[in-house]
């Protein structure tokens, strides 16, 4: 089964810092719909901090990778997405040491992030939020244990994708959309949607390192 | 929409700067972070800090001062500060009689005032914390809890740091804070959108309508409405606000006619008019009026009114001076 | 532009009985006509009165008050008060020591404000007049009294209500009037066009561009040029102030950064930033800052800087408690 | 020689009133161009302030009922042209007692006026104002003693348009347009197209009323 090491782990999650640093406009367009139109801004302020601290910082343990990329998107994002996409990170922090990142220490890992996030926002499947495509991510990695890493990421971006459509469905339950009830219907969840691109770019990392 | 800005990424801490420099007799800056506290310190109260998004000037930063807050934790525009910052103005405005932070109820200032509040406890402050819930549009009556703070953030600054300077402990402190909250009500409507720094506007509203039940990050409100006389839209918001707050003949109350940013004076001026008019036909009495720019949305064009309910103790409060670069009373009226 | 009136008639009068019904405790409108007056009166002072066109909210009656001036007579939106008006106004806040006028250099203005002398003359009342002319763009150097009259007319209105206050004569107010208008300049931009009550907006500015030199009655300014970083631009005002008020090292001043309207305190804090920078460079001192919304062009989006230099007099009558509905001074800093 | 009496010419005058506050929107939009947009909101506010006036008011001299017109504009109007175009028919005052409008009289009145107008606003020929209207209008009624009024009225009209015309030719030298030097050039000016409208207006009523 397919490993990365920690450099590669890091590697990785610099190319999906770039990733998401380039979706700021089309993020900002999405929150602008039905929030307050800022969160590519602070996806993107989060993650240029993330590269910063990547790009100067060694590490000796995949969960020290994570939770320092956590805690840049904590110091540096503020707003709701600040805590909550800091949190999502910062679920390796109560794992024990990972020396390498494999389908199953990513899955823990994503998993202690998703009750961390859920934690802190409350905010349950079908609410609208970033929980709509991050949960599913993360059942779908549970059920792709046998499977490499690039093949578990695979179903979670599908399963992450899915999640973010089905957000247009309902009206939002959290955040600033909430306030308009049934006027965020046909919307889609800013947040579930930088969950996706998160699982996409991981994924595309692999299969382009992989091939 | 056009701004005179340098950098987008540098707005906050520029502006932070420019106020820091127009007001350093009496502010500093918090070192590292994107905060203010007032300069002169009295160490034997109760501080209050304030915080949330940028781009509500002069709230947070302006309501700092003399008889109001002691400090402002500020994020970049429309976001939350992080929690490290809140904890930095938390710690710099300290004083052993403990912190009260007052935070409007919006998800990111909930989640990041409570991070740095387990921070704070962990370094073994007293800070307490106050939710504003002062926006009627934003949940229905017997969901108050859930409803996001706005302009009405002024009242309650002003009763709470009156409070604080007269000596109240953290824990009365609060207890005003919190009387003061479910005694306030606001409701706001805009005409135009507004844009973040570097971002087209982000929504529409027709030439010929309003929404109505705007919060203060330009989210569009709760509907669409065309636009009519001010005096029927001002009509509209009173009867909700004195529905919702159960005011009756005889009750005393502050009023603020906030604009959201491109709102002339010229015009809340006649909204204030209709206020007037409406609250004094139902004898309800308007013991002191604010009009002006309190609580924005960048330049969107809109208004909003606050209403509270005074008893004798936030009556006695409310009179007390406050002196802060955007806000004032000289005392006693 | 949308706007929150009622009929496009009404607006000035029923925005004044907005701003009296506001502020009753302090303030009174004039029997009669569009004007409003302190309530409290000392009988021994010279009163100042202010007058001009609507739609520059706060200023003209947003000044009225303590320390300040005395009276305010309003005209239609951005067209001077009509002589029985002004008339009116002066007489009710006449004492016996005689009225100063501080009328902004606009046509309509010195004719209607003259005409109001004349007929306060057959009246026997003693009416002197100074004129504002702070506007740096509209006339070259060497032609400073055909110059328009902004928002240095804050400035020049906190001193000559100060001496009043402290009781100077008709003619020593107005010498004090005409050194604060020889020792003030301002200069703006604008972004945007603003729009009369029931108009379009009265011209365009192109998305890309800004107006340099406006006025403040949404009249072109004397430049398009194109927009550029905001430190870029008030280098470019600041170097026009500094040169025409032949400042050197060492001198002190106060600085107002002025709001034209939709521009937010955010954005004016960045500019006063760079203001702060600029004059240190030069070993200019500031002595005090106002940021904010106070001599405005409806919405308009767009700034003003106004430098007033001190000497010795003017900094002491600066620094005179002063307290109207939009500016405060607690007295010596 | 065609004569009206004071009802006439108070019948004249509601009429140009009428026709003054229908030119509102052109007034604004010419005065928007260079100047700040209210000249016809002013023009508009005086002409309806001259109706109530005159509806609702008889006269014994021609000259009265140019002095409350004049009046009427004063109290009404405020702005540079309260002044300037009440002074137009406020010179009626200094004046004999008329009892009857012809070429004669109205000249008289109208040269009263102009004196006026220079003495409070200081304009002169070619400063882009009203004057550059008036004065060659008047000008034209001095030449026309023998005609008719309605012919008198009719070089007036032609001389006050032409007027109008030749304001484009030069920048602004009175009223907000001067700080806009050069720039106002190739604009009429605003104050001079209602001279126009008031000299035509006459005429419109007189030819109407003669046919
Ligand atoms: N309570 C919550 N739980 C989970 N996700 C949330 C919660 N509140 C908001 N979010 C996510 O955050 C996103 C908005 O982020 P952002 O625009 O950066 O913050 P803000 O709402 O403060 O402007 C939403 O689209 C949603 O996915
Ligand atoms: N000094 C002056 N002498 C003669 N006419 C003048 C003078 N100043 C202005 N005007 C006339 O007044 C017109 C403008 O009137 P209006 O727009 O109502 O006033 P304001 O300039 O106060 O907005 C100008 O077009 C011009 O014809
Ligand atoms: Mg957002
Ligand atoms: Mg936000
Ligand atoms: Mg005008
Ligand atoms: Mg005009």
């Amino acid at each position: 089964m397919e490993q990365l090491t920690v450099q590669e782990t890091q590697a990785m999650l610099i190319f999906v810092a770039d990733n998401l640093i380039e979706a700021k406009e089309m993020l900002c367009e999405i929150d602008g719909k039905i929030g307050d139109g800022d969160h590519g801004f602070g996806i993107a302020r989060g993650f240029n901090a993330v590269k910063e601290t990547l790009n100067s910082n060694t590490y000796a343990t995949v969960n020290n990778v994570f939770k320092d990329i956590g805690m840049s998107m904590l110091r540096s994002m503020g707003g709701a997405s600040g805590v909550i996409f800091s949190s999502m990170f910062l679920g390796a922090g109560t794992l024990p040491d990972l020396a390498k990142l494999n389908t199953e220490s990513l899955t823990s890992i994503l998993r202690e992030g998703l009750k961390k996030v859920k934690a802190q926002g409350k905010a349950k499947m079908g609410d609208k939020t970033m929980v709509d495509a991050y949960e599913p991510a993360v059942i779908a990695l549970e059920q792709s244990q046998d499977s490499t890493l690039e093949t578990a990421l695979k179903s979670a971006v599908l399963a992450a994708e899915d999640g973010v459509r089905k957000t247009k469905e309902y009206p939002a339950k959290h955040g600033r959309a909430k306030f308009l009830y049934d006027r965020s219907i046909g919307i889609e969840d800013a947040g579930a949607t930088t969950v996706s691109l998160i699982f996409k770019a991981m994924y595309n990392y692999l299969s382009t390192k992989n091939s | 929409m056009k701004k005179l800005i340098n950098e987008v990424d540098d707005v906050v801490l520029e502006s932070l700067d420019g106020f820091v420099a127009a007001n350093h007799r009496t502010h500093q800056k918090v070192n590292g972070v994107n905060g203010v506290i007032r300069k002169a310190e009295n160490n034997k109260k109760v501080s209050i800090v304030l915080g949330g998004g940028s781009g509500h000037e002069p709230v947070f930063l302006g309501l700092v001062g003399e008889g109001m807050a002691d400090g402002a934790a500020l994020g970049s525009v429309f976001a939350s500060p992080d929690p490290q910052t809140i904890l930095e103005v938390i710690k710099s405005a300290y004083t052993d009689e403990g912190t009260l932070c007052l935070v409007i109820n919006y998800a990111g200032d909930t989640m990041n005032f409570g991070m740095a509040s387990e921070l704070a406890g962990y370094e073994d402050l007293k800070v307490e914390t106050a939710l504003v819930t002062d926006d009627v549009a934003s949940a229905p009556k017997g969901q108050e809890d859930e409803r996001r703070g706005v302009a009405g953030l002024l009242f309650i600054t002003k009763v709470t740091g009156a409070a604080a300077e007269k000596g109240y402990s953290l824990a009365e402190v609060k207890q005003i804070a919190e009387k003061a909250n479910r005694l306030t009500r606001t409701m706001g409507i805009a005409l135009t959108p507004c844009s973040l720094p570097g971002s087209k506007p982000n929504f529409t509203i027709g030439e010929d309508e309003y929404e109505f039940g705007m919060g203060i990050h330009g989210e569009p409100g709760i509907k669409t409405k065309k636009l009519k006389a001010a005096d029927e839209i001002v009509t509209e918001i009173i009867e909700g606000l004195v529905d919702d707050l159960v005011l009756q003949g005889g009750d005393e109350v502050a009023v603020l006619v906030n604009s959201t940013g491109a709102t002339t004076i010229l015009e809340l001026n006649i909204v204030f008019r209709q206020v007037a008019n409406l609250l004094k036909k139902q004898n309800i009495h308007i013991y002191d009026t604010n009009i002006g720019s309190f609580c924005t949305s960048l330049e969107m064009a809109g208004v909003s009114i606050s209403i509270m309910k005074l008893d004798n103790e936030l009556k006695s409060l409310y009179n007390e001076p406050a002196y802060t670069p955007y806000f004032y009373r000289k005392g006693n009226a």
